[in-house]
């Protein structure tokens, strides 16, 4: 009952927070809004027993990216961006859109049952993530340390500033 | 698993609360005479000149974004390090492997000059 | 599990579709980015909640979930530096006015 | 009385035994344990505070040759009280254009953000607010919502100098937070184990000689080098310069918002010298301490105070470093010499030494390891400055 309750209270502050994200005027305030979305899915991920993908979530989402986020924001202000509407002219058909999308969604997760077993998480999850990581999953693991290195380089060339 | 997090769940609503209780105290107690200077930004005594939102350089995204890459790779160490005894040399290996790899994004970014403040 | 699954897809359904609004209809490219950023966490919340609700034994849910965040942080970095690249060139960022292609 | 029912645990567990004897739900009973819980924390970092920021400019004043606070009360221990009623009946200046609401939760995130990091560090053995199996991970996602603190109240003033005090957010927290992270993740390797109180107790035997801090020396180094710069201690105090930026981030800020700056800074202070205790001076580890467990509550605070100590000697003592100074030794000493530690420390774990030998390597690796940095820092040094260009500004050598 308790753990239901909590869910309800999160998923409606982290669906409000995503609202806020989407509809905000000022693009810092998104960007604020955002890391509230955030907190709220981390708090889901712990509802649902996956404390160390809880924990990242908190890492590389809120330490990480967000912070990228308000850099960009803050180094791309540009005094006379702050007028006029945030939404380009489509947004009442995207709103219709996504609209259709989530009732189309609600009606597929509420009628098909999925099943669910009452299996507990085991104990000690994260040493068997870590086990995981260099075992069965060690072809991901050494491509996202590619991907990773890739994207620095990347994101250096792009961002750097020429000097002239 | 989510026993242990009640006390963190009390504390967090706890700690949110407090400092705006402190601060509300404070209203009570406080004088409150607004004048513009007053509510005037600090600037040494200074007028303001122009927008507060200036452009910076990229050199601080720059450290940012190394920031994040490491960042992330932490976030894999981790559960490797606590897995550590159960690993043989081989999975030892992919582990160096990794961090060499990202090491190497590090070495790329001194090259260029990323790692300088001008 | 004392939450059911279907709550959990719900409101990752209600999540991803308030990321794909905010991908089709904000000016500003790092709010559009916003959005995917919420549309990635949808994804993850239905990886986890069906890991959690299948199969809790293997970890593969948790260990894929690490895997987009890793991808949502380099998609993150290198989607910022372009907005910022663009911003030097152009002096803006809102999306319908990057129109270059157009003939 | 019998020494070795001296256990503060047994406290928690008479708590218990008197809440179910009044006939309460077991659900009840947790709740009103973590309740309980989070306010004794909560109470223990607010008492702390001022005694710590007693101390501090006690200490600060008589390294430089000074008196301190001497006039409320005897050796000016009621001073804080009396700074506290000041802060309190301050007026509160919130500046015309700021953006108010990111304005004033930025002073809330900054406290939030210390006392979430109160719920993992053992006091003693077994006496945690919780021992999650994730703790070094949380301390570490805790400290990314304090970077998002300065950040919101750097660009919520409106104010120039507050500003350039959010962009240093990311110069300073951000980068000295990955050596800071890294060196943590040492001791995990060996300990195995991500819980706080599990590491302490891995650091048990050997009288003492089984504390990190003696076979992971340079780790603990880079820890306490980079705790100074989370900390916003000088010298690596440039989020908040006084004598460039005024105050950095929290410039607009007064009264009680001013104050709650103010108190997560001393107890950041604090954190990291108690999360410095715990993983590398073995926490609550002492004599005695499996005779008596409570004996560990006075190890633990001796050691945190030491650390304590010895930053707000280094605070007391260095000038400012320079904000190219602070970055290139984050970057081009701190975190190579980090990574290849690690690869150093798991590969010398993989060869299956006996105990001993085992601590003996470790502790010649790390030494090789600080050695070699110290004198190629030294040769760039020599090289850089001889050509003429700032100090310190080491060129990667050609390979």
């Amino acid at each position: 009952m308790a753990q239901q309750a909590l869910f309800l209270i999160m998923a409606v502050f982290t669906l409000g927070m995503a609202l806020g994200t989407v509809t905000s005027r000022n693009i810092f305030h998104s960007a604020l809004f955002l890391v509230g979305s955030f907190a709220g899915v981390a708090v889901i991920y712990f509802l649902l027993e996956a404390e160390f993908v809880g924990v990242a979530q908190i890492i590389i989402y809120i330490g990480a990216i967000a912070t990228l986020i308000i850099f960009a924001i803050m180094l791309s202000r540009s005094v006379t961006g702050q007028n006029g509407s945030p939404m380009n002219r489509q947004w009442a058909f995207a709103a219709l859109g996504a609209a259709l999308l989530f009732a189309a969604l609600a009606w597929l997760f509420s009628r098909v049952d999925f099943g669910s077993t009452a299996q507990p998480v085991p104990e000690d999850a994260i040493a068997l993530i870590g086990a995981g990581l260099v075992t069965e999953y060690v072809i991901p693991f050494e491509v996202a340390s590619i991907l990773l290195l890739v994207a620095l380089v990347g994101a250096i060339l792009i961002a750097r500033e020429r000097h002239s | 698993m989510l026993e242990h997090y009640g006390l963190i769940g009390a504390l967090a609503l706890i700690a949110l609360i407090f400092p705006f209780v402190g601060v509300g105290v404070a209203w009570l107690l406080r004088p409150k005479r607004p004048d513009p200077i007053k509510n005037s930004v600090y600037e040494c005594g200074v007028e303001t000149i122009g927008d507060t939102w200036v452009q910076f350089r990229a050199q601080y995204y720059l450290f940012a974004l190394i920031f994040v890459v490491f960042d992330v790779e932490i976030m894999f160490l981790f559960p490797i390090a606590v897995a550590f005894q159960r690993l043989d040399m081989m999975q030892v290996f992919y582990v160096i492997l990794f961090v060499v790899l990202l090491a190497d994004g590090l070495l790329y970014a001194w090259r260029k000059k990323a790692l300088e403040w001008q | 599990m004392v939450i059911p699954l279907s709550w959990y897809l719900i409101l990752a359904a209600a999540l991803f579709s308030i990321g794909f609004f905010g991908v089709l209809a904000r000016r500003n490219a790092v709010a559009v980015l916003m959005g995917v950023e919420l549309m990635l966490n949808a994804v993850n919340i239905n990886l986890l909640a069906f890991w959690r609700a299948i199969h809790p034994a293997e970890l593969t849910g948790q260990i894929f979930a690490i895997f987009v965040l890793t991808v949502a942080a380099a998609e993150a970095a290198v989607g910022l530096a372009l907005i910022i690249s663009i911003y030097r060139s152009r002096r803006t960022i809102q999306v319908d006015a990057l129109d270059l292609m157009k003939g | 009385m019998d020494l070795s029912q001296l256990d503060l645990r047994l406290i928690g567990v008479w708590f218990n035994n008197m809440l179910a004897g009044a006939g309460l739900a077991p659900g009840i009973i947790s709740l009103i344990n973590w309740v309980v819980g989070a306010l004794l924390l909560l109470i223990f970092a607010l008492t702390l505070a001022i005694a710590l920021i007693w101390i501090e400019r006690k200490l600060a004043a008589r390294l430089q040759d000074r008196l301190g606070p001497n006039r409320v009360g005897p050796y000016g221990l009621l001073q804080m009280v009396a700074d506290v009623l000041k802060l309190l009946t301050k007026e509160d200046i919130t500046p015309l254009e700021a953006d108010r609401v990111t304005y004033n939760l930025a002073p809330a995130l900054a406290v939030f953000q210390v006392m979430m990091a109160m719920a993992v560090i053992p006091f003693a053995n077994g006496v945690i607010g919780a021992d999650v199996n994730i703790g070094v991970l949380y301390l570490m996602a805790i400290g990314s919502v304090g970077a998002m603190a300065a950040l919101m109240a750097g660009w919520s003033s409106n104010n120039k100098y507050a500003l350039v005090g959010g962009f240093r957010v990311v110069a300073q927290l951000l980068s000295y937070e990955i050596p800071l992270v890294m060196a943590m993740l040492i001791p995990v390797l060996v300990a195995g184990t991500m819980r706080m109180n599990g590491l302490a107790e891995a650091q048990g035997g050997w009288f003492g000689l089984g504390w990190y801090v003696w076979t992971l020396p340079t780790a603990f180094l880079i820890f306490f080098i980079a705790a100074l710069a989370e900390g916003e201690r000088a010298p690596f105090d440039l989020l908040e310069a006084e004598s460039e930026i005024v105050a950095g981030f929290n410039i607009e800020y007064s009264g009680m918002k001013f104050a709650w700056f103010y108190l997560a800074f001393f107890l950041n202070s604090w954190v990291l010298a108690a999360v410095g205790a715990t993983i590398f001076l073995g926490g609550w580890q002492g004599p005695f301490v499996a005779q008596i467990p409570a004996l560990g509550v006075i190890y633990f605070i001796a050691k945190t105070l030491l650390l304590f100590f010895i930053q707000a000697w280094v605070r007391a003592t260095f000038p400012r470093l320079r904000i190219d100074q602070m970055m290139s030794f984050c970057w081009k000493v701190l975190v190579p010499m980090a990574l290849l530690l690690f690869i150093a420390v798991a590969v010398t774990l993989k060869l299956g030494l006996p105990q001993p030998v085992q601590g003996v390597a470790l502790l010649g690796l790390n030494l090789v390891i600080l050695l070699a940095t110290l004198a190629l820092v030294s040769r760039a040094q020599k090289r850089s400055v001889g050509a003429g260009k700032r100090a310190f500004a080491p060129e990667l050598p050609r390979l």
